[in-house]
Parts: C-alpha cells; structure tokens; sequence
C-alpha cells in the first residue's frame, strides 16, 4: 500500500484533467462525484497508507518515482517521501479538503461554473500533496507554485467583478516576493550542498555548516521569506483578507486549512537550518508574535464575517511561527491540525450563513441566527471556543504547548510568552464578538434567512465539530522528525501560569460579552471619543499597511512607469520605428501585385547575381 | 554508341529554361503561366538528369523523381486555384488579380 | 544515340518556342506534351529509359491531363482566343525576351568550359529503386506527403 | 535493349498482321454477337460475309473527309492519329513468340503504360475540338475515365513485375515456365482486366461514347478515314488487351509442343477477345459515377492490397 503512496495526487489530478478535458459539459451531478470522490479516493488511500505506515514502526519511507530531469549534477527526483510530518500534512489537506469538497458540492451547486470550481480545487489538493510529499525542494517548489495558482484561480473565481481579479492580482504578486526569496534560497542551497533533496541536504547542512554561519543565516533567512509571504505573515499579510473575495469554500480550504500553512510546513521541514541559524528563528518567533497581535487588534475592528475569519486565521499562524520560532516544531504542527480543523469549521459555519443571507457579509447586518441556524450556530460556538482555546477543546491542548515553549525560550521568553497570552485574549474577544453579533440579538436587515442546508453540507460541519472538540487528543507521531529539536524538556511551571493563560480567553470573552451582549459599555460611546476612533480606523485598515505599500511600492513604481513613458531610449526606438516605416513605404510601391513584374524582378536579380558570381 | 558531351545536355537545358522564363515573364493567361512553369520546371530535371548521366549514378534521376512529384502536387494545387479564379472573377487574365499591393 | 539526341533536343527547343508563342492553349497545349515527350526521348538516349518513361506516364500523360482538364472545364471559346493575341503585343516581348537572353548567355558562357563527353550507359529501374528505398527513402516519405496535401488543398480548393 | 532478327521484316509483318486482324475482328465481333444474340449478323458479302470488311473500308475510303467548319483544325487532324500511332507503338514490346516481336526491351510494361496515358489525348482532342457539348461531354467522361483507370492497371501489373523481377515482357513470359501468373496473381489479373477494359473504353465501359446517352461522343463530328482511324483503333487497343493478358498472366506464347508457339498465343489472345465480345454483349453499361466510385474505392485500395501481399509473400519466401 504504500508503495502506492502516488496514488495520492493522481486521483485529485484525474478529476481535474477529466474536469478540464469534458470543459463544464458534464451534469452536475457527475462533476460532484468526481470532483469530491477524486478526493475521497485520496483521503482513503492517505488513511491506509498512515495506517501501515505507523505500524511498520519507520521513520520515514521514500517512493521513488523517476528522475524529473537530469543536468549535470542537478538530478531532482520525482519522488515521494513520508514521514510523521508530511503523514499529518497529508491526512488533513485530503480529510478535510475531502470535507470541503463535499461541503461545496451543496455550497456551489447553482454557481453556471460548477465544473470549473471543482476542477481547480482538485488541481490545487493535487498540487498540495506534491508540497508536502515531495522529497526535493524542486518538487516542493513545484507544488508550492501550484498552490499559488490555484489560489489565484480561485480566489478571481468570480472573475465578472473586476474586485475579485484585482485581490487575485494581488495575492499573487505578494506572495511571489516571498517566492522570489525563497527561489534565490533554492537556488543558495543547490550551489552551495550540491544537492537539493531534503533530507541529504539537511544532512550536508550540519556537516558543512557551523552553527550561526552566515550562510546558514542568508540561507534560513531566504526560505523564511516564502514561509512568510505564503502563510501571509508581517510584512506579507496584505493579500489574505483580501483573498476572501473567493468563494467560502476556498477561504476554508486554501486561506485557512492547508495552503497557507505550508510556510509552517516549510519551516519545520527545514528545521535543521533554522536550528543552525539561531538568530533567524528568534526572527521566526518575533514575527509571529508581532503578527499575531497585529491580526488580533485588526479583527477586533472588522465587519465582513470573513474578513474577521480572515485575520484570526493570520493570527493563529502567527501563533505556528511563533512555536515555530520557540523551537517547539511538533507544537506548531500540532496548532497547525487542530486550527484545520476548527477554521475550517468556522469558515464553512460562516459560508451557510453567507448563504442563507444570499451573500451578506456584514455581521451587524445579521443577527439573532441562533434559532434559525441552528447548525452553523453550534459549529460557531465549538468553532469559537476551540480558537479562543478554552479548556478542552483542541485548540485548547495546542495553544498551550506553543505558549509553554514560548515561556521555555531563553532570553525574550517572557516577551514572547506575554504577547501570546495577549493574543489569546484578543482571540477571546474577537471570536466571541462574531459569535454575539451574529447569532444573538436581534434580527437585523431584511434578509428572510433560508432553510438548513442540505445533508452535503451539515455532515462535513458535524465532523468538523466533532474533530475541532476532540482533534487535541490526537497524538501527531512527530517524534522521530524532530528529534534534534530544542525546548522539548519538559517545562516545570507554576500553576500561575497555568491559571493565567486558561484566564486570558475567559477575560476576552468576558469583555466581549460586555460590549457586543449585554451592552453595559456603550460602543458608540466609546467610538465618539476621537482617540478610540482614529485607532478603531487604523486598525480596521489593517494597521495602514495596505496604504503604506501603496506608498512605498505601487506608487513609486507607477510614478516610474509614468516618466520612463517616453524618454530618450524610447525615442531612439521610435526612430528605428520611423525608418523601418519609411523603408517599407519605399519598397511597399515595388509591390505592384501584377505577377509579371515579381517573376521579371526574379529574373533580373538572378541575372545580377550570375554576372557577379561569373565576374569575381 | 557515340559520346554525348555533355555541356549540350546543360545547353538544352539551358535553352529550354529561358524559352519557360521568356513564357512566365510575357503571357498573361494564367494558364500559360503554369504551362511555361511546368517547362522549366522540366528543365531543370533535365539537367539533373544529364548530371546524372555524366556520373553513371542515379542520384540524379531520383531527383527528377521528386521534381515530377513536385510538379504533380504543383499542378493539382495550381490548376485547383485557376478554378477558383475563374469562377472567381470570370476571367484567366493575371494581372487582374493585382490586389495584394503596396 | 548521339543523333536521337541532337534530333530530340532540337524537337523540343522547337516545340517549346511553340507553347510560348502559340495563341491557342490547346494547341499551345499540344507543343508542350510534344516537348515533354521530346525530353523523355532526350533522357532515353542519356541512358535513363526509367525517368523516361515516367516523364511520358507522369508529366506527359498524367498532369497534362489535368491541364486539358481544366481548359475542359473553363471553355473560354473564342474571344479569349482574340484576347490572347492582343495580348501578345511585341512590346511586351522585348524585354522578359531580352533578359532570358542574356540569363542565357550567361549560362552557355558559365558552361564554355565543360568539356566531358559522357557515353550513355543504362542506369536502369533497379539502380533507381535501390536508392529510392535506400538512402532517400526519407525523401520518399516526403514527397508522398506533399502529394497528399496537393490531393487534399486541389480538392478543397476545386470544390465549390 | 536488342533488335529482333530480321527486325525490319519483322515490323512490316507485325504491323500489317496487326492492322488485319484488327479490321477483321469488325467482322467477328458481328458475327459473334448474332450466334449469341441468335441473329445471323453479316452475311451476304463473300463467303460467311467475310468480305464485309471490304466492302466497308472501300465504303469508308471513299466517303468524304468532312472537317466542320467550327472546329480545331489541328487537333480535330490529330486526335484520330493520335490512338492509331498510341497502339501500333505499344505493339512494339509485345512478344508474340521466340523471335518474332519488334523489340526486347527492358522497360516493356512500362512503355506500354506511357503510351496508355498517351492515348487519353485523342479521345480528349477529339471531344475538345469538336466544338460539340457531346462531345466536350464524353471527352470529359473519357479524360476522368482514362486517367484514374490507368492508376489501377499499372498497379495490378506490380505483383507480376514483382513476381518476375523484371519490366521486360519477353522476361516476364520466360518466368511464367514454371507456372502462369494467373495463379499466384488472380486479383491482379482481374484488376487488369477491368482497368483495360475501360481503358480501351470498350463496351461495356463505353461512357466517352455512349450513344443512347452522349450521341457517341467524342467522335460525333467524325466521319470518313478518321472515324475509321478511331473505329479500328478501337478493335486494336482490343488486341492489345489482349496480347497483355497473354502475355502478363497466360504464359504468352508457352504451351505444349505440339503447336508452334506463335500459335499458342494467338489461341490465347483470341479467346480473349471472344471474351470481350461476350461481355459487350452480357452486360450492361454502368453509370458514369458508379464506374468513378467502383474505381477509387473499390479497385485502388484492393490492388494496393494485392501489392502488399504479393511484396509480403515474396519477402518470406525469399
């Protein structure tokens, strides 16, 4: 079985070429088997494969397809490789993508490009399974651009607004800065190991390089630069709110659950490296607290239901990079599943909403959906207490770890660990306001809420409740891949501690019940001072820094555009333009069209040309 | 058996080549033009075939056998256009179909 | 064979001037198949009775056909007769004529030179095949290519 | 290429020879087509009406030479010569026996095909100078007949030339001692017969001169000597059908001992052209577009497959 292990992006790539081949012609019904069965066939096979993977007792297992392409020395395989990571990985992008795709099978089912949805979603799990099974950075590179197009085609889904093709554009451009970086890390790597398959390189990388070498440095540094422009981490986050002008289906399965979290995936993968460049992953670390505290006070101010989604989503990643960052790699992975699952939950939770609204995203239009939505209102709720980790849901167990190893870290570990209990009140307050506005209070708009959805649409939200209560019990067989990591001592700490981190959610929602439930503080009040206001603004414009790179970046690069329009190397090709015009209007009047003069001028040069060679 | 020299083969050729130019260049009925075409498409074959004989080799006659190919396709892809020329602008004359210039 | 050459060539010099002159296009038609054959004869006695007798079968008996054919079905009867001749004025001679003389003089001057007398021996239907399904076997493959894309465009392009 | 003993003698006698029975089968094919058709055919002129010939030629001879006024001089002149000097050439690789025959020549089927294609122009020259819609229109028919025919009959006659390894027609008969060619290359036999039927545009592949349909087309506007140079000439491409058929797949001149040869293969080549004129008076006349589709579908890809197989058994055997 598990030399079958290709069969994983194959069945996800059928349905996309079968998709792609039959252009849209088939009923939606055949769309709908194939395009969730394909990933059902996958998640089958990922299951059964874990399975005997886990019990033939390895560490790893390498299935070696063909070699990609061979020039010189450079030999990238194409070729998988499964350890406890890419295993975690592997079950949830085809668990719950397969969640996902079922969910959209009802979501989606009067969208006219029914055909063309599944085929992209198929294609980006397929590109997905490549990312993390692949045992070369080539491979993963090629997975890794195939997600970023996938994204792109997804989140332009509705190309007719020109909106949409424009946070396409836009998440497509930013990340590929981040890819850009990370190409120049690939392509360090290669000329300085020789080598760019994982293992063998991480190998190398001990071997050659000291600890806190600089190339190790620039080398770390450079594929942080993908793992933060893909997992939309500061300064890289501008593209993901953004990004949630896609259908909620792909908010739930790209910009929540799996793409966006192969930073994360990138970074523990290469752990080796970060670990030799230990100045760089205290960067991690400080990036993701800077992003989670910044994506926490900006979710606080936000409207749209998924653009709230949105930034908690960059918030738990910063979470992940913050763990990542602490050297606790398992923990990071750990968040990393149980934020699958309970993001995914609240994501599609929010699309039923979305829905039975006929698409109204603003959540002080809604209101008092609790008895009319009974569904999305307990998947809101174990989906808001699993993020804002209250005791005993999974987030819970995870959060924990990275706050713990958070604390371990030597030097800034109270910053850090301070910050992240900040964050966890943020959590607390935000999700909870989204929970109190939307579904308590009154009804608001005229919106005449539909029906509960179809069963293809309440069973992934059952599972997804189920797994986002119980996914903390699941224990990630991670221990063999991150034997060398650091901060796996266990932590001795008081009982303080303890109290203050389970407090710090209650706190949160403590405050939002406050605000947005019972109404003891007056939100307009408070919006009425001018220093509440003006930061309310900021932060609703996501700390300003959509208008900064505005400011640094397009408008700089506009202006430049604008006076290279016609300068002096213009000027000279306008002028070979001029003569190649003339030249032409000169022998255009040698084109008669009468076939006599053609063959006579034929005639003539070949003349000519005899005389010259029988002369010389 | 008498010798042949074999400049009068390429001389044959030769004036055989410039009686098909004279034809291509002066005539303007289409059908002419192809005719006069097809003579020093021959003539050249001739003086393959002449090459050929001044070697003993027969190199040179598969290459006439390719110029009759090409000759045939010529012809049937040629003789396919004045059809449609005629039916076209109900004449053979050449020069009317002087549209393509400048 | 010296004389059937001489004999031939003269032929054909002869009847080619009549395709070019002639006013008529059947006629005109005639003098070329008579010129082909002459040239066939002119091969025959260069020893290549094989492309000889393919000159006869192909060109004289095949795509002439079709040119008589195709005057089959245009018809033009009389007044493109008449046309013809007045386009045949003298003035639109002197020229195209002048230059293939001396395109002409060129190559019988290119050719003062050559001085090889080549003894006719048979290179038969054997010698030919044998490279035709030899080393230019490639070529073959070709050649049977274009025929079909001339097969396939003179039908799309006769139909109507 | 090598000249047959007393080659001048020879090609006066052949083509005397040839030219007689020709005119003679005029006769034979009336008297054949009343035993058949249970009439008595000519009878009256000279014993069994043999000198029925006679009679006509003086007839055609001196009937005027009427040329219309409307027509191309030339080629109306030249269409009738045309397929007499076509046929009586082709006659010059035919091997009628050991010694007899104008010349041997290595490229014999071949040069007997040239002229085949050759004779397409007199039919053709004939109809187009007519100045005549009949005639315009059996020249037509006779142009698309003649040519796609002739792609059919040189093919059907590869097998034999593969069989034999060699154009040659005195060779190919030589090769035949073991066995005739009817045998191994019945297909290609059949084919060769159909293809030279209507290649002869004999009856009953008639359409260039359908009289009930065309009013004898191409040579409506003929009469006198012409229309007697495309009469006969008619009666030798007959002949020639049959010579070839002797010649390709009967064995030519071969047969037991007890007959000269030259006899063996004027028995064979008569009982082909008694089968001819069975045939012209058994069946019908098809359609001229029947007669098109008949050839490029049914006749091209079955001789193209007997090539195949001829060349594929030669390949193993060898």
């Amino acid at each position: 079985m598990q030399d079958l292990i290709w069969l994983l992006p194959t069945f996800p790539m059928l349905g996309f070429l079968s998709l792609v081949l039959t252009g849209g012609s088939l009923p939606r019904k055949i769309v709908a088997v194939i395009g969730a069965g394909s990933v059902g066939l996958s998640f089958l096979s990922a299951v059964l494969i874990s399975a005997q993977f886990l019990a033939s007792g390895e560490d790893y297992f390498v299935k070696e397809l063909w070699v990609w392409m061979a020039i010189g020395e450079f030999t990238p395989g194409f070729n998988f490789y499964l350890d406890g990571l890419s295993l975690v990985m592997m079950l949830i992008i085809t668990g719950v993508g397969f969640l996902i795709h079922l969910y959209s099978t009802g979501f989606m089912v009067d969208d006219p490009a029914y055909s063309r949805f599944f085929a992209y979603m198929n294609l980006f799990v397929a590109a997905m399974l490549m990312l993390v099974l692949g045992d070369n950075l080539v491979l993963l590179y090629l997975g890794w651009e195939g997600v970023g197009l996938c994204s792109y085609l997804l989140i332009g889904f509705w190309y007719e607004n020109p909106d949409n093709g424009y946070a396409a554009r836009k998440a497509f451009v930013v990340t590929r800065v981040g890819d850009t970086a990370m190409a120049i890390g690939l392509f360090l790597l290669f000329t300085q190991l020789g080598t760019l398959n994982i293992q063998d390189m991480l190998q190398a990388a001990q071997q050659q390089w000291a600890m806190g070498s600089p190339l190790a440095i620039a080398a770390a540094l450079l594929l942080l630069g993908g793992a933060v422009g893909k997992s939309a981490q500061l300064p890289l986050q501008t593209w993901l709110p953004d990004a949630m002008a896609g259908p909620t289906p792909i908010s739930a399965l790209i910009h929540a659950a799996t793409m966006v979290t192969a930073g994360v995936y990138l970074v523990a993968r290469t752990h080796v490296l970060f670990e030799l460049a230990p100045r760089v992953q205290m960067l991690v670390a400080f990036v993701g607290l800077a992003t989670l505290l910044m994506a926490g006070f900006t979710a606080m101010t936000q409207r749209d239901i998924k653009r709230i989604l949105a930034y908690s989503t960059i918030s738990q990643i910063g979470y992940m990079f913050l763990a990542l960052g602490a050297g606790a790699w398992s923990a990071a992975v750990f968040h990393l599943m149980t934020h699958a699952f309970f993001k995914a939950l609240l994501f599609l939770a929010a699309g039923t909403v979305i829905l039975s609204l006929h698409h109204e995203h603003d959540i002080f239009k809604m209101g008092g959906k609790r008895k009319q939505l009974p569904i999305a209102f307990w998947s809101f709720i174990i989906g808001s207490a699993a993020l804002a980790a209250l005791p005993f849901t999974s987030g819970f167990y995870s959060k924990d770890e990275i706050l713990l190893a958070a604390l371990a870290v030597e030097g800034p570990g109270m910053l850090l660990w301070i910050g992240g209990v900040i964050g966890a009140f943020f959590t607390g307050i935000y999700s909870f306001r989204l929970v109190f506005v939307v579904f308590f209070g009154d009804s608001q708009g005229h919106h005449e809420a539909k029906e509960e959805a179809h069963w293809s649409m309440a069973a992934p939200l059952m599972l997804l409740m189920v797994l986002a209560l119980l996914g903390g019990w699941i224990q990630v067989p991670l221990d063999a891949v991150f034997s060398s990591g650091a901060g796996h001592e266990e932590a001795h700490v008081s009982l303080l501690v303890h109290a203050v981190m389970i407090a710090a959610p209650f706190l949160g929602i403590g405050v939002s019940y406050l605000f947005f439930m019972s109404k003891v503080f007056d939100l307009d009040k408070l919006m009425a001072n001018p220093l509440a206001n003006s930061l309310h603004r900021f932060w609703f414009s996501g700390w300003g820094m959509d208008a900064l790179y505005q400011r640094i970046f397009v408008n700089p690069f506009l202006y430049l555009a604008r006076i290279n329009r016609s300068d002096l190397i213009d000027s000279f090709y306008a002028l070979l333009v001029s003569i190649t015009r003339s030249a032409h209007l000169m022998l255009a009047r040698t084109q008669t069209g009468y076939l006599g003069w053609y063959a006579l001028s034929m005639a003539a040069g070949l003349v000519l040309i005899i005389s010259l060679g029988v002369m010389l | 058996m008498q010798s042949i020299p074999i400049e009068h083969g390429l001389i044959l050729a030769g004036i055989l080549f410039a009686l098909g130019l004279v034809g291509v260049l002066t005539r303007r009925n289409i059908v002419f033009v192809l005719m006069s075409l097809e003579v020093m498409l021959n003539a050249s074959g001739l003086a393959f075939v002449v090459a050929s004989a001044r070697w003993g080799h027969a190199d040179g006659q598969v290459m006439f056998l390719m110029i009759l190919t090409l000759a045939a396709a010529e012809v049937a892809v040629g003789l396919g256009l004045i059809i449609q020329m005629y039916r076209k602008f109900k004449t053979v004359d050449i020069d009317v179909l002087s549209e393509m210039k400048g | 064979m010296m004389i059937l050459f001489y004999i031939a060539a003269t032929v054909a010099v002869v009847s080619t001037v009549g395709v070019i002159v002639q006013s008529n296009i059947v006629h005109a038609l005639i003098y070329l198949i008579l010129s082909l054959l002459a040239v066939a004869v002119v091969f025959f006695s260069l020893g290549a009775p094989f492309v000889a007798v393919l000159e006869a079968i192909v060109y004289a008996g095949a795509i002439m056909v079709l040119f008589l054919f195709v005057i089959m079905m245009l018809n033009m009867g009389q007044h493109t007769l008449d046309q013809e001749k007045t386009w045949m004025a003298a003035k639109d001679w002197a020229l195209p004529a002048g230059l293939a003389a001396i395109l002409l003089a060129q190559l019988l001057y290119v050719l003062r030179e050559y001085r090889v007398d080549i003894v006719p021996n048979e290179v038969g239907v054997l010698e030919v095949s044998a490279l035709l399904f030899g080393p230019y076997v490639l070529a073959v493959e070709l050649a049977s290519i274009l025929l079909l894309a001339g097969l396939v465009s003179a039908y799309h392009l006769a139909k109507k | 290429m090598t000249w047959e003993v007393g080659s001048y003698l020879n090609i006066g006698v052949i083509l005397g020879l040839v030219i007689f029975i020709a005119a003679m089968l005029i006769w034979v094919e009336r008297r054949l087509l009343g035993l058949w058709q249970e009439r008595l055919g000519p009878n009256r002129v000279g014993w069994f009406g043999l000198l029925q010939v006679a009679a006509d030629m003086i007839k055609i001879f001196t009937k005027e030479d009427w040329i219309p006024p409307f027509a191309d001089r030339m080629s109306f002149v030249l269409a009738p010569a045309i397929i007499m000097v076509v046929i009586l050439t082709s006659f010059a690789v035919i091997p009628f026996a050991p010694g007899v025959g104008v010349v041997d020549s290595n490229i014999g089927i071949l040069f007997v095909l040239a002229m085949a294609s050759l004779g397409a122009y007199s039919v053709m020259l004939g109809g187009l100078s007519s100045d005549n819609k009949y005639a315009l229109l059996g020249a037509l028919r006779a142009a698309a007949q003649m040519v796609s025919y002739e792609v059919f009959m040189g093919i059907s006659l590869l097998g034999v030339v593969a069989l034999s390894g060699s154009f040659n027609l005195r060779e190919i008969v030589i090769a035949q001692s073991d066995g005739w060619y009817i045998f191994p290359q019945f297909i290609g036999f059949v084919i060769f017969l159909i293809a030279g039927i209507a290649e002869s545009h004999r009856l009953p592949f008639d359409i260039p001169e359908a009289e009930q349909e065309i009013c004898s087309g191409y040579h409506t506007e003929y009469s006198g000597m012409k229309f007697g140079m495309f009469f006969v000439g008619e009666y030798l491409g007959l002949v020639l059908i049959a010579s070839l058929l002797t010649v390709l797949f009967f064995g030519g001149w071969l047969g037991p001992a007890f007959l000269p040869p030259i006899f063996w293969f004027a028995i064979k080549a008569f009982g082909f052209i008694a089968f001819f004129i069975l045939l012209r008076a058994a069946i019908p006349r098809p359609r001229y577009d029947q007669l098109m589709t008949y050839g490029w579908l049914f006749l091209l890809p079955l001789s193209l497959l007997n090539l195949l197989v001829t060349g594929a058994i030669i390949l193993v055997t060898q």
